[in-house]
Formats: structure tokens, C-alpha cells, sequence
């Protein structure tokens, strides 16, 4: 057996595993080999750490399991993969944003500082969700009963709105003009925003 | 005749060479008939293997090595006749469609036998040339039909390939926020708690604010580090004078403490909520 | 854009091409990445071709099919890969192939225009199979008495048959010019027996 046929063997096995789309065992793919050209038992497990490491550096592996063989796609490529089957992105509901304009304006603040200028609770997911989007995060502990957790916006907040630092947002003497505009987009919205019970905490 | 699908198709067409088409008194035919005769127990399938009377005739001019061009229509007319007498009685309802072209054919034949005439009008065409304008149209799809079929296909010649899903981040997609939804919030909230009329918030304030959060964040824990790490002199006068007045609102709103061992000697910064 | 960045785009493609088991446009591999890392399209096309050459002396090929790419299974390993299969490979009659090439040759076509050139009534038992395959749609109704509907091939049926597009189906064999041909026959008969002799059966 030559190097030539080993590597044709393992070519066909990937072949195989990747129309198959489920996993194989060493006698399944033996088995697609008539008996004249069938590798043996020991010659396909060989093809088979072969092709292991041709997949190296690839956007898939072998990956044995209890059936047999199979190809699957990197964890690593996950969150790229994943965009794949993702849904349509729901939208934040008026508490998180103004939670979140809040941070902005006011960090370090804590949570029951945002719950008095808004008048009202300010729920733990509205919190989770922003620290789980890397928008906020805790950046110390106020020193007072409760030792309440302090939050300021991050790095990524100002990446994904495209600003080089916080004092490129709009001024507050700006947003109270904005009241005009805020009034358009308000109505300009109305068109594109979900039901409310659609957004999210 | 209408021709009907099979799915997968049997035995018939493309290979008509290979398979039997009938069997007739127990033996298999397997052969188009290199001659005319056809045992007429078989006439019915062999017929079913053509097309339709187009798909027939082009069988039988090329049986006879003729040049589509060149149709000897007595000697077409003759075998087709025969075919259709045979199958006639056995499948008429089969025969419908052949029948019509077999009409055809007689009328060509029979506009041939008339006297020409001789005229220079070139207007009149050989009436045959309407049948092998036919005859040509169908041979080309007949050939592209053919063309397609031998073309590589999915789940024939090729396979779709794929591969098992590794473990997937959550599939709830984060939502867009533009920022003027953020200013609108904003605008709402501080109305209802009217902060306008305070000028807590002003723009020179906000990277003050900023530079408190990177402060507290370096302050975690109980750890103290000395004030001079707190600037960084790539920053410029500019940077200095943020990150040092940031530091004294720090220490105003007690989030901070300084604490200086000996006169003039290095002050340390740790953050207050650690201790 | 440095070379490393180019494989990652690669493996990425390729894990998704793998993970979606359909054809991806360049557009939807775009979308897999964040707006702040997206490649141009041209970077895309180029990460895509290197693909291509890495995938040689491998099982699988990068195909372009009409609504993108996919990565497949080479034809030289159909015959091991087809075991894997109980069922045999579909055939179809050679009257829906005929049907089939008419709509894709002559899109868009009406039944009626196919029986005229086929000279036999088309089964609606084809028309069907078609239209629930996916090859066939309808792309109109012809403005004639019965307003008859117009039929025209899909994407589907391009990837089906591994085409990036309708010009890429086999030319046509060539129809010699009627007033050629009626010259010719015209000649023909110049020299032609003496009609008196042929008699009709």
C-alpha cells in the first residue's frame, strides 16, 4: 500500500463523513470500498488520524464519537457559524435605554441612584443584559450600607456607538433641543417598532 | 398518446440497447429490431419507448442511415405505416398521436405525386420541409434532454457536503440601539425627573466622568497604587488635568481615599468600598 | 489586510458552507462577521478562492452554483460515496428531461408551445413533479386565448445540475437555415426517381 492510495482512501472517507453528515464507524467506511480495494481494519484507522491532521487549520475536525467518526465544524467559528441561524434581533425596551443613558451620563452610578432619577425599579435583567453585551461594568463599590456596586459604560459601549470618548456625546443642553427632533424620530419609529411585549429586559 | 412519468423510471429510453423491452413468448427483446419486423406482441412497448411520432421517425431515418435533410418520404411513409398498422389494433388509444403523423406523411406523399410545376416561384416550398423543420426542432431537444441528463447532478454525481454543529453562542441576536433611541431615553427621563434645570451634566464633564470609571477600575480591590500612576504624561496637559480633577471628584463623592504616610512623601490610592 | 486574516475569513467560510450544508451567496458570508471586521466583497471573493485551491487533492470541491457557493463532494468519489446510500440515484423519464430542456432552452415557454415542439401532449403529472421540485415556476400567463401560464427554470434547478447559470447548459446543437435547407432539397430533387413509382401503402 503506497502513499498515494492512503491518501485516496482518507480523501474518500472525508468524501463520505461530509455527505453522510452523520457519523460514520471504520466498518461503515470500509464498506464503501468493494471487497477488491477494501482497505483493512488497521489501514483505515490509519487514513483516518491522517486525515485528522489534514484538518488542522481548517474550519472543521474529526471529531470521534461513540457511532464512529464525524466532521464538525470549530467551536472556535461558533459565534460566526452561529449568525447562521440566528433570528431577527428584537429591541431593547424604553427602561433599558434610558438604564443605559443613564450609565452614560452619570458614571460611575450606582442602581439605586438610576431607580431615583427614573422614579422606579430598575430590574436585574435590564442590569445582566447590559453587563452581558459588555456595555457596562462594575467598576467599584459605593462605600455606603449595601456597598451597592458602582457601573460606568466600557470600551465596547463606545465602539458600537462610534465614539472615541463619552465626551462625544451629545451634550445635555443639546438633548433638551433635541426634544423638536426627539419628537420626529418618535414618530418615525412608531413604524418599525415591535409590540411592546416583544422587547426585551 | 400521453406520455407518463415514472419515477424512478423503469427499464426504457436512454438505454433501450441494455433492457428488455418486452418479453415475447418467454424471451426477452432486448434489441430495437434492426429490421422492420417487430413480433407484434412487442410492437406496443417498443412504441412506448419512443416519444411520440417524432421521437419515432427520427428512429427510423436514422435506422436507415438517411440524412435528416434527404428524407426518402415513400420509404419513411412505408415503415411508419407498418408500425402503426401493426399497433393499431392492439393500442389504439396509443396510436392517436401516430396516426396524425402518419396522415401527414401521406399528404406530403401525395402533394409529391402531383405533376410540379414549373415555375421560377420559389415561394412554394418542398412540402417535406415543414416536417423536417419539425423534425430538426424536436432532434435538438431531444439531444439537450440528453445533454442535461448526462450533466453532473446532486445526489447522483455530487453531494451537498456538511458537518455536525459544534455547541452555538445563545441564538437570541443582540438588538440595534441607535444612538438618537438612546438620546430620546435619555431626554424622557430626565424630563420626568426634571434635571434639566441642574447642571450636573455638562460636556466638559462627561470625560471627567469618564476618566472616574477608568480610575475606579484600576483601583479593584484592596490595592493601593501610587497617585502618579493614576496620569500618564502621553496624555499632555489636557489629559493631566482631567484624570487629576477626576480624582478630586473621587474623592469628593468619597469614592476614593488618599493616603500620604509622611510629609511630602508618595501618596497612595485606593478605592474606599475595598477597605 | 494581512495573510493571516485572509485564512481566518477561509475557515470561517468554510466552517459556515459545512455548518449551513447549502449554497451561501458572498453577501450572506459577509453577514456572518461584525460590521467593524466584515471583509469587502472583494476580499471575500479572494478568500474564497484560496478555498478553492485548498480544498484540492481533498474529498471535497467549492462549487459555484447559482445562489452561491457550496462546498461538495468531488464526482470522481460519487461511486464510493453513492454506497453509502440505499436508495439508487433518482432517473428521470426521458419525457420530463425533454419538458425540462424545452423550459430552460426556451423560457419562458407555455405548455401548449412544448407539445407543439414535442408532438405529444405533455403529462401534467410532469408539469408537476417539476413545479414541486423546484425547477420549474410560473413566470406569467401568455396574453393568447385560456391566458395559459409561462414556465421558467429556478436557482434551484441551476444548483441542482451544478450550473452558476442558464449559460453555462450545453449549447443548443445548431439548426441549419430553412432556406438553406429548402435549397438543398430543392437540388435533391432534381436528380430524384420519377415519382410515378412511389406508391403509398
Amino acid at each position: 500500500m503506497n502513499e498515494d492510495e492512503l491518501v485516496r482512501i482518507q480523501a474518500i472517507a472525508e468524501a463520505a463523513l461530509l455527505a453522510a453528515g452523520k457519523p460514520l464507524s471504520i466498518e461503515q467506511l470500509r464498506e464503501l470500498f468493494l471487497e477488491s480495494e477494501r482497505p483493512t481494519r488497521q489501514l483505515m484507522e490509519q487514513a483516518m488520524v491522517q486525515l485528522e491532521s489534514a484538518c488542522e487549520g481548517r474550519g472543521f475536525e474529526v471529531k470521534r464519537v461513540a457511532s464512529g467518526y464525524r466532521l464538525q465544524v470549530r467551536e472556535e467559528f461558533a459565534p460566526w457559524v452561529g449568525r447562521l441561524f440566528e433570528e431577527k434581533p428584537q429591541r431593547y425596551s424604553r427602561a433599558l435605554l434610558e438604564t443605559l443613558a443613564l450609565i452614560a451620563y452619570r458614571q460611575p452610578i450606582t442602581r439605586g441612584e438610576i431607580e431615583e432619577i427614573r422614579g422606579v425599579t430598575v430590574s436585574s435583567n435590564i442590569i445582566r443584559t447590559l453587563l452581558e453585551r459588555e456595555w457596562v461594568r462594575v467598576v467599584g463599590h459605593r462605600d455606603v450600607p449595601g456597598r451597592p456596586a458602582m457601573y460606568a459604560t466600557t470600551k465596547q459601549f463606545l465602539d458600537y456607538f462610534n465614539l472615541a470618548g463619552l465626551d462625544e456625546l451629545p451634550a445635555l443642553s443639546e438633548v433638551r433641543d433635541l426634544e423638536e427632533i426627539g419628537r420626529e424620530i418618535e414618530k418615525n419609529m412608531q413604524g418599525d417598532e415591535p409590540p411592546s411585549e416583544q422587547t426585551l429586559h | 398518446m400521453t406520455d407518463e412519468i415514472k419515477e424512478p423510471i423503469d427499464a426504457s429510453s436512454n438505454e433501450m440497447e441494455q433492457v428488455p423491452l418486452a418479453l415475447v413468448s418467454g424471451k426477452p427483446l432486448v434489441d430495437v429490431p434492426k429490421d422492420l419486423y417487430i413480433p407484434p406482441d412487442a410492437l406496443a412497448v417498443f412504441l412506448e419507448a419512443f416519444e411520440g411520432p417524432l421521437d419515432l421517425l427520427l428512429y427510423l431515418i436514422r435506422r436507415q442511415n438517411m440524412n435528416i435533410l434527404d428524407i426518402d418520404v415513400s420509404e419513411i411513409t412505408r415503415q411508419y405505416m407498418e408500425y402503426i398498422g401493426a399497433v393499431e389494433s392492439m393500442r389504439f388509444e396509443l396510436a392517436a398521436e401516430y396516426l396524425v403523423m402518419a396522415a401527414t406523411l401521406a399528404e406530403i406523399k401525395s402533394r409529391m405525386l402531383l405533376p410540379r410545376q414549373e415555375t421560377d416561384d420559389d415561394d412554394e416550398l418542398d412540402p417535406r420541409a415543414e416536417l423536417i423543420r419539425r423534425l430538426q426542432q424536436y432532434e435538438r431537444f431531444k439531444k439537450a434532454a440528453e445533454d442535461i441528463d448526462q450533466m453532473p447532478r446532486v445526489e447522483r454525481d455530487t453531494f451537498i457536503g456538511s458537518a455536525a454543529l459544534p455547541k452555538l453562542p445563545s441564538s437570541q441576536p443582540h438588538p440595534d440601539v441607535d444612538m438618537r433611541e438612546l438620546i430620546l431615553a435619555l431626554q424622557g427621563v430626565l424630563k420626568r425627573a426634571d434635571l434639566f434645570t441642574s447642571h450636573h451634566v455638562e460636556k466638559e464633564r462627561l470625560s471627567t466622568r469618564e476618566r472616574m470609571s477608568h480610575i475606579l477600575s484600576m483601583l479593584q480591590g484592596d490595592r493601593f497604587v501610587t497617585f502618579e500612576s493614576l496620569f500618564s504624561v502621553e496624555e499632555g496637559r489636557l489629559g493631566v488635568v482631567v484624570s487629576f480633577l477626576a480624582t478630586l471628584e473621587l474623592v469628593k463623592e468619597q469614592l476614593i481615599e488618599l493616603v500620604q504616610a509622611e510629609v511630602l512623601g508618595p501618596i497612595h490610592v485606593r478605592a474606599r468600598a475595598a477597605s
